[in-house]
């Protein structure tokens, strides 16, 4: 396959399948990921060409998936799992933290668990409560999972992959609302670490930090500050446990500056974690503090005030000012 | 893993209890798997009733789909085809019951007197379906699958505690939830605590043959109702699309609860004639063959078929009702569009009862950061 | 909500499958709910190891418990009482089957042939019980409730997946848990995913009638084999301080669901006889009559009453068992006074499969801090 | 009542009595908290005295006992429920995170659910896994949640009744390993408010902020460091969400050094909020970055280990050092 141009959708999809083909354990499991291809139809046609066997529509409870994908793990499989949206990976939450994290830790490395738990998250789309939560700081504080979200088609075509070829518990967080962009997916790139985060677009001025839907924000506000004449380093985490953050302080130590961006409160999320490393690694660069830009400590509102919610291209930039007024 | 065919629409179950047929043939008494005989005694003008309900509660449905399809509401979960369980058992209510919801209740909700403007906003996205509970007896729309029917039971408990079972006035509460739902280890645990408790609640299931693309075989092997004897309290399943013994059904139910007998399961068998919500696409996933063989049990129709062959209503009547139903669609929808976003800022108000110093500072910025666009070309 | 009066320690039900009395008499077969037919076929020396194997059980947790008394264990989660229901369905076990226990089945490890020493290093706070599960095709002890029963169905699904399943050489699967656990949401939908994949699971209920200090009235007001029946399979209630009945039973549903007919629901009706865990003081909510009552029906004793009155054992065989027993216990008590305790440092081991930069950075830091402390006072 | 020594585990016994006594509508549910009175026996004797209909022993499922206490609160109740350990709150947490503290948000202030969540928590008692563990993070995190926690038997008595009285769903952490710790406990004494931090013992040198268990640890260190003629000044956070950090603001701005200690691990902590704000409020205070000694980034560990995962005196003081060295 060449380069092809492909939607985030699309290009997970792909990924997908090319996991299916490689590897006969591996199984994809959820509400509706058979015959419906998921609501957002991430698996469509999987089952249809990979049978019902492997690609298994399930009963209606999370806690059943992740369980059950727990005893399929421990019989050899390596079973993909889709939440439906965010907001219902809470039932499964016990079986996440209590057992899926910790059964390698436990069994002193006797047992591997590769379990892939897809989840798509963050808010933009108009939906009704409970389809826009951001739930990344529960899992990245809970030792034993491994945390990761894709940006654009590419990320997301070559991480899913990664993903389910690994050992390790993950957590996929897919940015729903950049399903539908598209970008240029290429089979044959040369592959990066999973767990490696990527200098975007590069500038002098300002470090940006973001991952997931939050890239293309920041990205829209370099261009931006651009035009005005300031230069942002946008970097994208991609992998938010465990967080790769050199990229990130070679860039403070250059620009002084850092802001971080993202859609879950600010209280306690990873803002504050990139912000404590970044200091404490960079202490005497920074010309200002690490700044935050994310939502706020609400819960996730109604679909018609979201925009007021969710970071955008203004508040990064105010946020890039403020870096400078200290 | 094979599919499991799927060639009987209706159920075969002999425990079916029905009161009407789909042909509009009256059945005088039915009995349910314990032996509990079931009949309605109603006058005409209640029968008039019943039907004015269904019509006016499908015409309201079908309005909020073209709403959503204009563009006005960002998602309706429609109750096609669900009108005869949701006016039967919201018309069995006593006005102290108590109801928990699901997200697609909205014929419950219009039988218990409330304006169907109520749960619009929410599909709107204006809010999340901000009422008071306790004034409308009517719970908050109930996303997560499952979740209400332990507060519904939490509920029921707290009746038992006020002393407010036992009696011809005492409170009952009913929980809605769907065949899905059934799989959530919440919905068990309700089933748990309500019969450790005693609790007055009536376990309401309907069962539309599908979650979303999921048919019922994903879920159990065995008919809904039975799962309730396990657990220590009556199940039955009731023809849903009977608006005549889904009443008789739960008017039973809940007074066997309110007089201090504990849970029932009843399991309303129907069908969702249409998409899950108008984000779904059903063609996907079911043939239209077994869509067209429910149309044949249509619950509006059949009432309509009883109520001519009976003189209780004519031609005039049937053509009355649907014009008020248009009107009162009308009126609806121009409620809908004039409805008023929210006030920028709010999103900040009701987090917490008593506030929280760190909102009220992410308000007070944000306001500033507002601020600064002002006069700006911005 | 009134405590329910508890007067009758016994099952009165006639359901309970038995096939040796509290007095030691012989029943020649046993009628489950079903109408299955239950019945052992065992050869004097059968019956010997049977005893054997209670004998030592016993021994060994009383070895536990003495040893936690000691300080030596952190705490000890004994099986006294249990041992029939352990035992019976511990041997009923095929070498190809699968184990998922609680933190109880110290009996049912014993049977699988494995070192009784094994968990111990869990109770002691030495490991958190680090075994190969699949290596002794028995799982890890699972300590949250009802989560195990969850990775048992998967399991048993992937079996199915396997094609291991339909001939006589396929593979079970069995799933420990408590009374209590029978209220999480995670056994019901264990109980949903199993009957809906036909997966070869037995869930094995030891109903020991106490969660703690809550009686089993706390869980359910109807027998809780009767769970089943709703989700779609066969439930069973046996008398499990009867270790031949919980042996037939068991064998039964295993190879029922390694036959490809799906799960079963055991009950086995057995009590707790001692504390809950050695952190617990059952004097607080159960009365010492009760407790008598159930000591009149002690499996072991019951089983050496048959095997003398057959002549199948002596006083000289007793008593060389109870001799073998205590060997094994005090060897057992010599390794777990020399286990090791972990290395320093093994605290950041086997964190992820693939390791974590973060924790390789955590780990150098620590180490690098404790150095700091090398040759100095402290 | 005068003022009385009570070991911190009586203390909030009396507390949930003055709370039982006060208002009827008080009820207290969960597992073995009835006749038991609780497996740490906070609730001895309650059950006896207020009766079954107003201490009630659950069915053991925790999403159940949280699902439950939303319904009595609707109808008027105002549950206080017993989580048995923090490792045992996971199987509630949808309940906790999308209903508890979403549904006065969402109802636009029409609801209240004033519902208390008591959690044992932390570790130090040699306890097996899922009784040790630190969720706090996981709380403070979510937005409708509000979390305190108390270090010693004055605080727990008065923290409890105020928690039970506020119309605020709140988590309340109670330190296990510290149940059996003695304090005075005057009734008569003048409340504070509940989400208000304190200074426990003043120093000029270094501000060290911790909570719950950890207060303890730090108090001795302050001691230790004192005979090495460094004044530490010892904050107890108490409410974990809000935050209130006034106290640590105004230390910082005076020391110009700052280490906070917790159980938790380290990643996406209460840390690294603390650390973060700390930095934008005193920025140029700072002598350097603000420091943290905490779990580490894995499972809770096997008890006979536990000592070396947990922060310590010696840790803190090694922080309080490099606070130096910078
Ligand atoms: C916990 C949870 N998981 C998943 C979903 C997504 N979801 C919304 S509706 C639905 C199907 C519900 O089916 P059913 O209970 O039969 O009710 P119906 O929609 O048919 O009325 C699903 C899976 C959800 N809302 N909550
Ligand atoms: C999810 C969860 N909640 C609470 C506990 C605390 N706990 C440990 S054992 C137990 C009682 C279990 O009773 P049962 O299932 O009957 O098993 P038994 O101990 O009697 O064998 C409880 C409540 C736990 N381990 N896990
Ligand atoms: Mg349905
Ligand atoms: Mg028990």
């Amino acid at each position: 396959m060449a380069a092809e141009v492909l939607t985030l959708g699309k290009a997970l999809n792909l990924g997908l399948r090319r996991a299916l083909e490689r590897d006969a354990k591996v199984v994809i499991m959820g509400e509706d990921v058979g015959k419906l291809g998921g609501v957002f139809r991430i698996t469509d046609g999987l089952q249809k060409d990979f049978g019902e066997d492997r690609v298994i529509d399930t009963p209606l409870a999370e806690s059943g998936i992740i369980g059950t994908a727990i005893g399929l793990a421990l019989r050899g499989y390596r079973p993909v799992c889709e939440i439906q949206f965010d907001g219902f990976v809470y039932p499964a939450y016990d079986q996440i933290v209590s057992q899926v994290a910790k059964m390698h830790y436990r069994s002193r490395g006797l047992v591997r668990l590769p379990i892939v738990i897809r989840i798509p998250f963050g808010g933009g789309i108009g939906a009704v409560e409970h389809h826009s939560e951001s739930p990344e700081a529960y899992f990245a504080h809970t030792p034993g999972l491994k945390v990761v979200t894709c940006s654009n088609p590419a990320d997301g075509y070559t991480m899913i992959q990664q993903a389910i070829a690994s050992d390790d518990p993950i957590v996929f967080l897919e940015p729903k609302r950049r399903y539908w962009e598209k970008g240029e997916v290429d089979a044959e790139a040369p592959a990066f670490p999973l767990h490696s985060s990527r200098v975007t677009r590069p500038g002098a001025d300002v470090t940006v930090v973001a991952y997931g839907p939050m890239v293309r924000t920041a990205l829209d506000a370099a261009t931006a500050a651009g035009e005005d004449g300031r230069q942002l380093d946008v970097i994208d985490l991609r992998s938010l446990s465990p967080l790769d953050l050199s990229p990130v302080y070679d860039s403070v130590r250059r620009t002084g500056r850092c802001v971080v961006v993202h859609e879950a409160p600010s209280n306690v999320g990873l803002g504050a974690e990139i912000a404590a490393r970044v200091t404490e690694e960079c202490f005497y660069s920074l010309e200002s503090p690490v700044l935050r830009v994310t939502g706020f400590d609400t819960p996730y509102p109604a679909a018609r005030v979201e925009e007021e919610y969710l970071p955008d291209l203004d508040r990064v930039l105010d946020a890039v000012d403020r870096t400078y007024g200290w | 893993m094979p599919e499991v065919a799927r060639e009987k629409p209706v159920a075969q179950d002999e425990t079916l209890v029905q009161l009407l047929t789909p042909d509009g043939e009256r059945i005088d008494r039915a009995t349910g798997p314990d032996g509990t005989e079931y009949s309605v005694d109603f006058t005409d003008d209640e029968y008039r009733d019943l039907y004015r309900d269904l019509v006016t509660v499908r015409r309201l449905d079908a309005e909020a789909t073209a709403l959503q399809r204009q563009g006005e509401l960002g998602i309706w979960a429609s109750l096609l085809g669900q009108e005869a369980a949701q006016v039967g058992s919201g018309r069995a209510l006593r006005p102290q019951d108590m109801v928990f919801p699901t997200y697609r209740e909205h014929g419950v909700l219009y039988c218990r007197g409330i304006d169907p403007i109520m749960p619009l906003s929410l599909f709107r996205g204006v809010d999340q379906g901000a009422w008071d509970p306790i004034k409308y007896r009517f719970g908050l729309y109930t996303i997560v699958i499952g979740a209400q029917t332990l507060h519904a039971t939490g509920y029921a408990m707290g009746i038992t505690k006020d002393g407010k079972v036992g009696g011809d006035d005492g409170e009952a509460v009913i929980a809605y939830f769907g065949d899905g739902a059934t799989s959530q280890g919440d919905v068990n645990e309700a089933f748990i605590w309500s019969a450790v408790y005693t609790a007055p609640v009536v376990f309401f299931c309907q069962n539309n043959q599908y979650a979303i693309s999921e048919p019922i075989e994903r879920q159990t092997r065995v008919p809904l109702y039975q799962r309730a004897a396990g657990f220590g309290f009556p199940g039955v399943r009731v023809d849903g699309n009977d608006v005549l013994a889904t009443y008789a059904v739960t008017r039973h139910a809940l007074d066997h609860a309110r007089g201090g007998q504990g849970p029932t399961l009843i399991e309303a068998y129907t069908y969702r004639m249409g998409a899950h919500t108008t984000s779904d696409d059903p063609s996907r996933y079911r043939p239209q063959a077994e869509t067209e063989a429910w149309q044949a049990r249509d619950p509006i129709a059949r009432l309509a078929t009883f109520l001519r062959r009976q003189q209780i209503a004519d031609d005039a009547f049937l053509a009355e009702v649907d014009e008020e139903a248009r009107k009162t669609a009308v009126h609806l929808r121009e409620r809908v569009l004039t409805m008023e976003d929210p006030a920028p800022g709010s999103i900040f108000e009701n987090v917490y009862p008593h506030g929280s110093p760190l909102l009220d500072e992410e308000q007070a910025r944000f306001a500033q950061y507002r601020q600064s666009f002002e006069g700006s070309a911005y």
